[in-house]
């Protein structure tokens, strides 16, 4: 359904953030997608939903197909209108709107009246709190609630893939396994999702592919339990505690700081 | 090194005749400054007055010039702005022997210091009395101070206002407007009427309210030291709300485009004190210089150009003074601007006298009103006079 | 598995350019050095004509200076720097006016210090402004500022007794420094065959008010005023979390950038040897004055110090030069109702500036310096904030 | 009482104006947080328009004609300037209106010259009478035709997916784009529609009645009177451009009388003061809040 | 270095309708790390708002030491040595790392416009940059002193709030999820720099935190919070096992 080929994307004139990354994800599959801090992920994501330009960069070589249809230069908008909606990383809601205009406006790329109006009681459904604070401003929604609300908007355009960019950042552990179901549950209806992830053992679970990102190349590619089974994926993203903890000490090199003066 | 700038351009020594010369002139030529707006809101009466010097600096030199020298003159445009002026000024002061034109009263203003310390005359296209405690300034015509208080007489006279009346003033703050004020006090002081004064700038172009409000205080006469577009506001308010009284204004507010706007048909009831001639006078010499200007230039024509013609023959007095004085420093053209006592235009302006320092040069008049019919928009209804209440009004400056 | 891991990555490339190489600075220096000795020695070559439009972009170098501290260091918009200028303006012209002319009033105090008192009164009536500022932002402080040059236009038009009115105006003290009058009085002074009158004598003067200023601001904007003021214009809620007071960062930024105004203001006085309060909103102290201030600070690159000057440069000197140069070479000679003119073609430059600089280089010229100097010194990544 | 009234009469009737040239600020706001300094030239230029094509056209078609320029001017600047601009914020994009204000204002004013002509064509200076007060038609169509608008707008912007999506766009232009809102349309409508707002405008405040001048450099100083109108309604409310342009109307008048005219500009910024004192976001704007 | 406990006095937060905090009282021992956690929502910012004076609390008290914080003005916290990194970081991301972990220094330093103008401070100036680079190399980003913060990737700008936090010398550190946003290895990191201030500076530390490998293993003592009450509060394995918190905050599945 979603191909992305030898994609190589740059911010600026010279900040090259993927160097050709491959990546599939077949109709309704659920792909994840890890990496550390500044691997690619979000740019990868930025590519496949047409925003790069909003963040001053450009796919310079490879391909994004969706269905067959190239999409790497395509505006969107248009994308959206094809059922390629995303999830921002760090929520991005509309804060001085309602939470009840958040999720009006997430329905605005689905033209038909009755599609949006399921939309609404299936996201009222799944997080009931949005339901609740409807007439909030959503910019005082605390860092958990945003993300449900931002989760909630892009459902209302009833998507068909759906690309989350880090959703379990600040939630709750219930509410990451909440959203973790969720997640399985949209894929169930239909949806398929590229999930980017920090939560590795959330994303490995609910996903039956996965991809590591290094430095924008893609390190690691199998399906969700080979990757789990790896053993830079349990050290780097799963954290057998005990070692890698007293790993990080060693790399924190026990560096020391002189007391205060006051 | 060396410093590059040459050094100061005083006075030099005597020439063949014996005439001493200063800045601005040489064995063959004397130069005079133009400091005028081409560009800035006062264009078109810049550029008028501006060929106005020119056919006088032509015909003069056709007529051989003055003191054996061929008048010539150096043009700056400031465009009415104050900063250029001053930064533009240094530029062309060495140049010249004085200014035949110096236009706007923010011009004249922050020049002040310098005419004074450089001892440079200078006929400002500006009529405040107000700036007669210049030695160096030259008003041709009288000012606006006099203007109103003719303009008053006027009226009472044609029995358009009684003693004991309420009259409305509204004028734009500045010499300009402060200055007419000061004419209309001084003939409401002398006649018992009660002056409502309205202060605007000359931005504001939308008078509709002041009218309401001078209506409710039951004015006779409103007065108008203001733009000509505050002028066209004045006049359809008070035919809009049935006031319907004479408006009396100083030379500056009338435009014959104000004929060509919805207010033309409420602008009978405007009188218009003046001390130069309208372009289209039924005058010789306004007709000769009329007749001069048509063959020279394209553009239409305003009361620009017979005025600096005459300001022109003002200084062509004064220039043949001084040589007679042998002395065409800058020094001997102020002494003899000071013996000037009666410099004729053949009635352009009424005959000057600059001897009176701090006195205007004139008090006489003349009054006009609109007239769509006549060539310059306007018809005169009273030939050049002047009131008892100005012969006795003191300027603010005057000894 | 399907695939292998690939080669071992590298941890992110940051780049990490030095503060500034040793050699750099020095290079800056000397910069700065030959700059100011150029400018010394100009009065010995240049016509009073061109020294009285030099000094006319001192003056606007000196409250774009001011501004741009306020509205690029700690991100307060004001367009009420005509108003602080009007102030500076009338506050010299009073203190060291005549105690004993009837017509206006004066205090009769010596030159040096009717300066200093005029920057202060302006610094004085910023802070009192700030309680207002302090609870509005952006456009909406942008506009209230505004209120202040009205105000002031009809307070400065109605106290005749301190500004002498709309219609004559007052004439300022001429500037005097321990008994050297800095105009043509005083003794006859010449150099290397250049008689030094007001125009030369008011050159130095102002060159040494714009380093001063200039230096000033550089010091304080690089130190810990600098950060607050900027702390403040990101986030008032960490500047608050690290302890600086925000409503007083603010109010000092204002009452620093009046005071910078005040003094461009006192400048304006001597430059024109008249104060005259504007009859309308249009003239010395009106609202096209402070949006050319603002023109100034965003040409140069908000918050750039070095960046402000080069503003005036363009937004001060443009005009003038053009003017001097149409008199020296008959340029623009047409005349009439559209032609292009000095003062028109100074503000399409000026107005395509702001434009431009916005569309390209939102950092403004200073950001372009900073990449023409750092070349070869040390890479600066261009995004770094101005100081 | 009579000057009193007509006072009322007079306030109202120009304030119908300023909420007009208020709404063309507002209606860019909420699109885009950007303030659109440029809107005087915008008035200025449709203004224009009908005067180079009313000789031909007449003076309807001449006022489409310029309308529609206006419009377009306004669509042209956002497709080709501030859209290009995309990294930089609302503030910097105010700037830059400035620094295109003052290049559409000169030219325009260069290309008038000396003509400043009148465009209250069909009802300038024609009052009608009624008991002891004077209305002016310039006013009563002004009225008319701002309340119509309007009350247009408010519905589209509450109603309407339109607002919505103006403002869900500029807020946050990434996350509009992932919600399938193209916020150039949006953007562009905006300025679209404020252009033609800036044209009607100018039917009116090139008039005796209204401004007493024709077409001239006065008429932009007329559009940033407007400003004071749509900071103190609130920048980002429909409702707040009618307020604040009835407001600015009468404290004009008002004070104009009571006070003194020259006082009156003044007295406009110093009400403006006063309501930002209490309500920094004006009296119906979204008040600014953020939480860390 | 005197170090004084924080107490949370029976604080009530209301907004409108909706209160946020609702009677919350805890302590804060010196030299201890602190857990606040609680499911989203449940007022744990807010808290952190209310101890920083961004809130001002609706009922109750806040005291550090013998000090007031309620009473206080927000800016007044940092000169009393209260510290705070942001939950989203809050940095001035145009300036350099140095330039915002300096700010820090502000209560520690003096200086007006004309005495940093006349370059009096300079001297001055000099030894708190070198301190604040010191601490930058303590968090791991002394490699990035003159890179401006926009540049840099999430975690290093975390870390460079933090630094601006410790720049301040402080006696209690509030840091709002410090770990959001980074995988387990730099979690890992985190925690561990975390526990290294408390044994180089023996300050105590607050903070906010989802992530319950990080809690469980470095906090001293934990309290739960959940629609603004104190639901728990107890050493972390006590806390681990309650079954309340268990029901509204972890869920029955093992945390990640
Ligand atoms: N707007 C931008 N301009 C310049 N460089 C950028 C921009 N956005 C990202 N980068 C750089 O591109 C690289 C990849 O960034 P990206 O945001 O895709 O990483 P990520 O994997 O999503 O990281 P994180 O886990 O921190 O979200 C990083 O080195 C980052 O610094
Ligand atoms: N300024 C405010 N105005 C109105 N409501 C607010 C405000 N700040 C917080 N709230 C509400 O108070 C409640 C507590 O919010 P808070 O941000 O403290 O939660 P939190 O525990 O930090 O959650 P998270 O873990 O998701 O960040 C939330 O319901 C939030 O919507
Ligand atoms: C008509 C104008 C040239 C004169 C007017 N006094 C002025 O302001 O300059
Ligand atoms: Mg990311
Ligand atoms: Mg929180």
């Amino acid at each position: 359904m979603l191909s992305v080929r030898n994609l190589q994307v740059r911010y600026g004139r010279s900040v090259a953030a993927l160097h050709g990354v491959d990546i599939d994800v077949p109709a309704d599959g659920v792909l994840a997608v890890l990496g550390s801090n500044g691997a690619g992920k979000s740019t990868l994501l930025r590519a496949v939903s047409g925003t790069l330009r909003l963040h001053r960069g450009s796919v310079v070589a490879g391909s994004v197909e969706f269905d067959g249809r190239r999409i790497d230069r395509a505006d969107p908008a248009a994308i959206v209108r094809l059922g390629v909606v995303g999830v921002p990383e760090g929520r991005q809601v509309f804060a001085r709107m309602t939470v009840e205009e958040n999720l009006r406006a997430g329905g605005i790329g689905a033209r038909d009246a009755t599609r949006r109006a399921a939309a609404r009681a299936r996201v009222h459904e799944l997080f009931p709190v949005l339901a609740e604070r409807a007439k909030q401003r959503a910019g005082l929604l605390s860092g958990g609630e945003q993300q449900m609300l931002a989760i909630g908007r892009a459902l209302m355009s009833g998507p068909r893939l759906l690309l989350l960019d880090e959703p379990s950042l600040g939630l709750a552990p219930k509410v990451v396994a909440r959203i973790g179901e969720i997640i399985r549950e949209i894929h169930a209806q239909g949806t398929a999702v590229v999930l980017v992830e920090q939560n590795a053992v959330m994303a490995l679970r609910v996903a039956e592919h996965a991809a590591v990102l290094e430095v924008g190349r893609v390190a690691l590619r199998g399906t969700a339990a080979e990757l789990a089974a790896s053993d830079d994926v349990q050290r780097l993203y799963l954290g057998g505690h005990a070692e890698s903890w007293s790993e990080a000490h060693w790399r924190h090199g026990g560096r020391t700081l002189a007391r205060w003066e006051r | 090194a060396c410093g590059t700038k040459g050094g100061g351009s005083g006075s030099s020594g005597p020439d063949a005749e014996g005439v001493r010369t200063g800045s601005g002139v040489t064995a063959t030529d004397i130069t005079l400054g133009v400091m005028t707006d081409k560009t800035g809101v006062f264009k078109n009466l810049g550029l008028g007055i501006t060929q106005g010097n020119e056919l006088w600096a032509k015909d003069i030199n056709a007529a051989g010039g003055v003191c054996g020298r061929q008048v010539r003159l150096e043009t700056v445009d400031h465009g009415y702005k104050a900063d250029t002026a001053k930064t533009l000024y240094p530029q062309i002061e060495p140049k010249v022997a004085g200014f035949v034109q110096m236009l706007g009263s923010p011009v004249v203003a922050a020049l002040k210091q310098n005419l004074l310390s450089d001892k440079a005359v200078a006929a400002p296209a500006s009529w405040s009395s107000e700036l007669l405690d210049n030695p160096y300034v030259m008003i041709v015509g009288t000012t606006y101070d006099v203007e109103m208080i003719d303009g008053l007489s006027y009226l009472q006279e044609k029995n358009l206002i009684a003693d004991g009346d309420t009259i409305g003033h509204i004028y734009i703050d500045g010499e300009y407007g402060q200055n007419g004020l000061r004419g209309s006090k001084h003939y409401a002081g002398k006649h018992n009427l009660t002056v409502k004064e309205v202060k605007i700038t000359s931005t504001d172009t939308d008078l509709t309210n002041i009218v309401t409000g001078l209506k409710g205080d039951g004015v006779k006469a409103i007065l108008l030291t203001t733009s000509p577009p505050q002028t066209g506001s004045v006049a359809a308010v008070n035919k809009a709300l049935g006031l319907n009284v004479p408006l009396l204004g100083n030379n500056p507010v009338f435009d014959p485009a104000l004929l060509k706007s919805p207010a033309a048909s409420a602008l009978d009831k405007l009188h218009i004190v003046a001390s130069s001639v309208p372009f289209s006078a039924d005058l010789p010499k306004a007709k000769d210089v009329a007749a001069k200007y048509k063959a020279a230039y394209r553009e239409p024509a305003n009361g620009g150009v017979p005025y600096g013609y005459a300001v022109g023959e003002v200084w062509g007095t004064v220039l043949k003074k001084a040589c007679e004085n042998k002395d065409l420093t800058r020094d001997g053209i102020a002494k003899a601007l000071k013996e000037t006592t009666s410099a004729g235009t053949e009635n352009l302006v009424a005959a000057l006298d600059f001897s009176k320092p701090g006195a205007p040069a004139t008090r006489q008049v003349y009054v006009a009103q609109p007239d769509p019919g006549a060539e310059g928009g306007v018809r005169y209804v009273k030939p050049l006079f002047e009131a008892a209440e100005a012969r006795d009004y003191v300027a603010p400056h005057q000894k | 598995m399907s695939d292998v891991v690939a080669e071992k990555a590298a941890p992110p490339k940051i780049p990490s350019p030095a503060r500034e190489t040793g050699r750099g600075r020095w290079v800056r220096r000397l910069a700065w050095v030959a700059l100011l000795l150029v400018l010394a020695a100009l009065p010995l070559y240049l016509e009073a004509a061109w020294l009285k439009a030099g000094q006319y972009v001192m003056i606007g170098g000196v409250g774009a200076i001011g501004l741009t501290m306020l509205v690029g260091q700690a991100g307060q918009l004001s367009l009420a720097h005509a108003f602080f200028l009007l102030v500076g303006a009338t506050g010299y012209t009073v203190l060291s006016g005549p105690a004993d002319d009837e017509r206006v009033f004066g205090l009769g105090l010596d030159p040096g210090l009717a300066l200093v008192g005029a920057v202060l009164t302006a610094a004085l009536l910023g802070l009192a402004f700030a309680p207002v500022a302090g609870r509005l932002r952006g456009i909406y402080l942008g506009v209230a500022s505004l209120s202040l040059v009205f105000l002031g236009l009809y307070l400065g038009q109605s106290a005749e007794a301190l500004t002498g009115g709309t219609s004559t105006g007052r004439t300022p003290a001429a500037f005097e420094l321990f008994g050297f009058p800095f105009s043509n009085g005083g003794p006859e002074i010449e150099l290397l065959g250049v008689p030094f009158r007001q125009a030369e004598r008011t050159w130095y003067l102002f060159l040494v008010l714009t380093a001063v200023a200039f230096l000033l601001a550089r010091g304080a904007v690089r130190g810990r005023v600098g950060r607050s003021w900027r702390a403040v214009r990101d986030n008032e809620a960490a500047a608050t979390a690290m302890g600086v007071d925000v409503t007083r960062a603010k109010a000092g930024a204002f009452a620093v950038s009046s005071a910078y105004a005040g003094l461009a203001g006192v400048m304006t006085a001597l430059w024109f040897d008249i104060l005259k309060p504007d009859e309308s909103e249009y003239g010395t102290y009106g609202i096209n004055v402070s949006i050319a201030f603002l023109a100034m600070v965003i040409i140069g690159g908000l918050g750039s110090i070095p960046g402000a000057l080069v503003g005036a440069l363009i937004v001060h000197g443009l005009p003038q030069a053009l003017a001097l140069y149409s008199a020296d070479l008959g340029l623009f000679g047409e005349t009439g109702g559209s032609a292009l003119t000095p003062a028109l073609i100074s503000s399409f430059v000026y107005g395509a500036a702001i434009v431009l600089v916005v569309l390209f280089e939102p950092g403004g010229l200073a950001a372009i310096g900073r990449r023409i100097t750092s070349r070869g010194l040390s890479r600066k990544p261009p995004e770094e904030d101005p100081s | 009482m009579n000057t009193f009234l007509q006072l009322v009469v007079n306030g109202l009737g120009k304030g119908a104006v300023f909420a007009l040239l208020a709404l063309g600020f507002v209606v860019i706001f909420k699109a885009t947080e950007v303030v659109n300094f440029a809107h005087g030239s915008l008035v200025l230029f449709g203004g224009y328009l009908v005067v180079v094509t009313r000789e031909s056209l007449g003076w309807v078609g001449a006022s489409l004609v310029g309308i529609l320029s206006a419009a377009l001017l306004a669509l042209a600047v956002e497709r080709l300037l501030l859209a290009r601009a995309r990294s930089a914020d609302a503030n910097s994009l105010a700037l830059l209106t400035i620094g295109l204000d003052v290049i559409i204002t000169e030219e325009v004013v260069r290309r008038l010259g000396v003509t400043l002509p009148f465009l209250g064509e069909a009802w300038d200076a024609q009052p009608i009478q009624i008991g002891g007060i004077t209305l002016f038609r310039t006013h009563l169509v002004a009225l008319a035709v701002s309340a119509v608008l309007i009350t247009a707008f408010f519905l589209a912007f509450r109603y309407s997916d339109w607002g919505v999506a103006m403002r869900a766009q500029a807020e946050n232009r990434e996350a509009a784009a992932l919600m399938g809102i193209r916020s150039s349309r949006v953007t562009a409508t905006a300025w679209l529609v404020a252009g033609a707002l800036a044209g009607v405008a100018v039917l009116f405040i090139a008039t005796q009645d209204f401004s007493g001048a024709g077409l001239s450099r006065g008429t932009h100083s007329i559009a940033l009177a407007a400003f004071p109108a749509a900071i103190l309604g609130g920048l980002d409310s429909t409702a707040g451009a009618v307020v604040g342009g009835l407001v600015v109307g009468l404290a004009e008048a008002l004070s104009a009388q009571y006070i003194s005219f020259d006082f009156s500009k003044s007295a406009v910024f110093l009400v403006m003061l006063v309501v930002l004192a209490l309500r920094p976001s004006g009296l119906f704007g979204t008040r600014e809040s953020t939480r860390v | 270095m005197s170090l004084a406990p924080l107490r949370v006095e029976n604080v009530t937060l209301t907004f409108g309708g909706i209160r946020a905090l609702d009677d919350v009282s805890f302590t804060v021992a010196p030299g201890t790390v602190h857990a606040l956690i609680g499911p989203n929502g449940a007022g744990k910012s807010s808290c952190f708002n209310v101890i920083s004076g961004v809130y001002r609390a609706t009922s109750g008290r806040v005291l550090f030491g013998d000090t007031e914080l309620t009473r206080l003005r927000a800016h007044k916290l940092a000169k009393i040595g209260v510290g705070r990194a942001f939950q989203n970081t809050a940095l001035s991301t145009r300036s350099t790392v140095l330039d915002n972990v300096m700010l820090g220094r502000h209560v520690l330093t003096r200086g007006g416009f004309l005495t940093d103008g006349l370059r009096l401070t300079a001297r001055e100036e000099r030894r708190h940059l070198a301190r604040a680079a010191e601490i930058c190399a303590f968090l791991g980003i002394g490699d990035v002193l003159h890179v401006p913060v926009a540049a840099l990737p999430y975690g290093a700008a975390k870390r460079v709030d933090i630094a601006r936090a410790l720049a301040v010398e402080p006696t209690l550190l509030l840091l709002d999820e410090p770990a959001a946003g980074m995988n387990a290895a730099e979690t890992a990191e985190m925690a561990a720099t975390i526990g290294d201030l408390r044994a180089a500076l023996g300050i105590s530390v607050l903070l906010v935190e989802h992530d319950m490998s990080l809690v469980m293993g470095i906090a001293d003592r934990v309290t739960v919070l959940d629609f603004g009450k104190r639901i728990a509060d107890g050493s972390p394995a006590e806390v681990r096992s309650d079954p309340d918190v268990i029901r509204a905050y972890l869920g029955a599945e093992e945390p990640a």
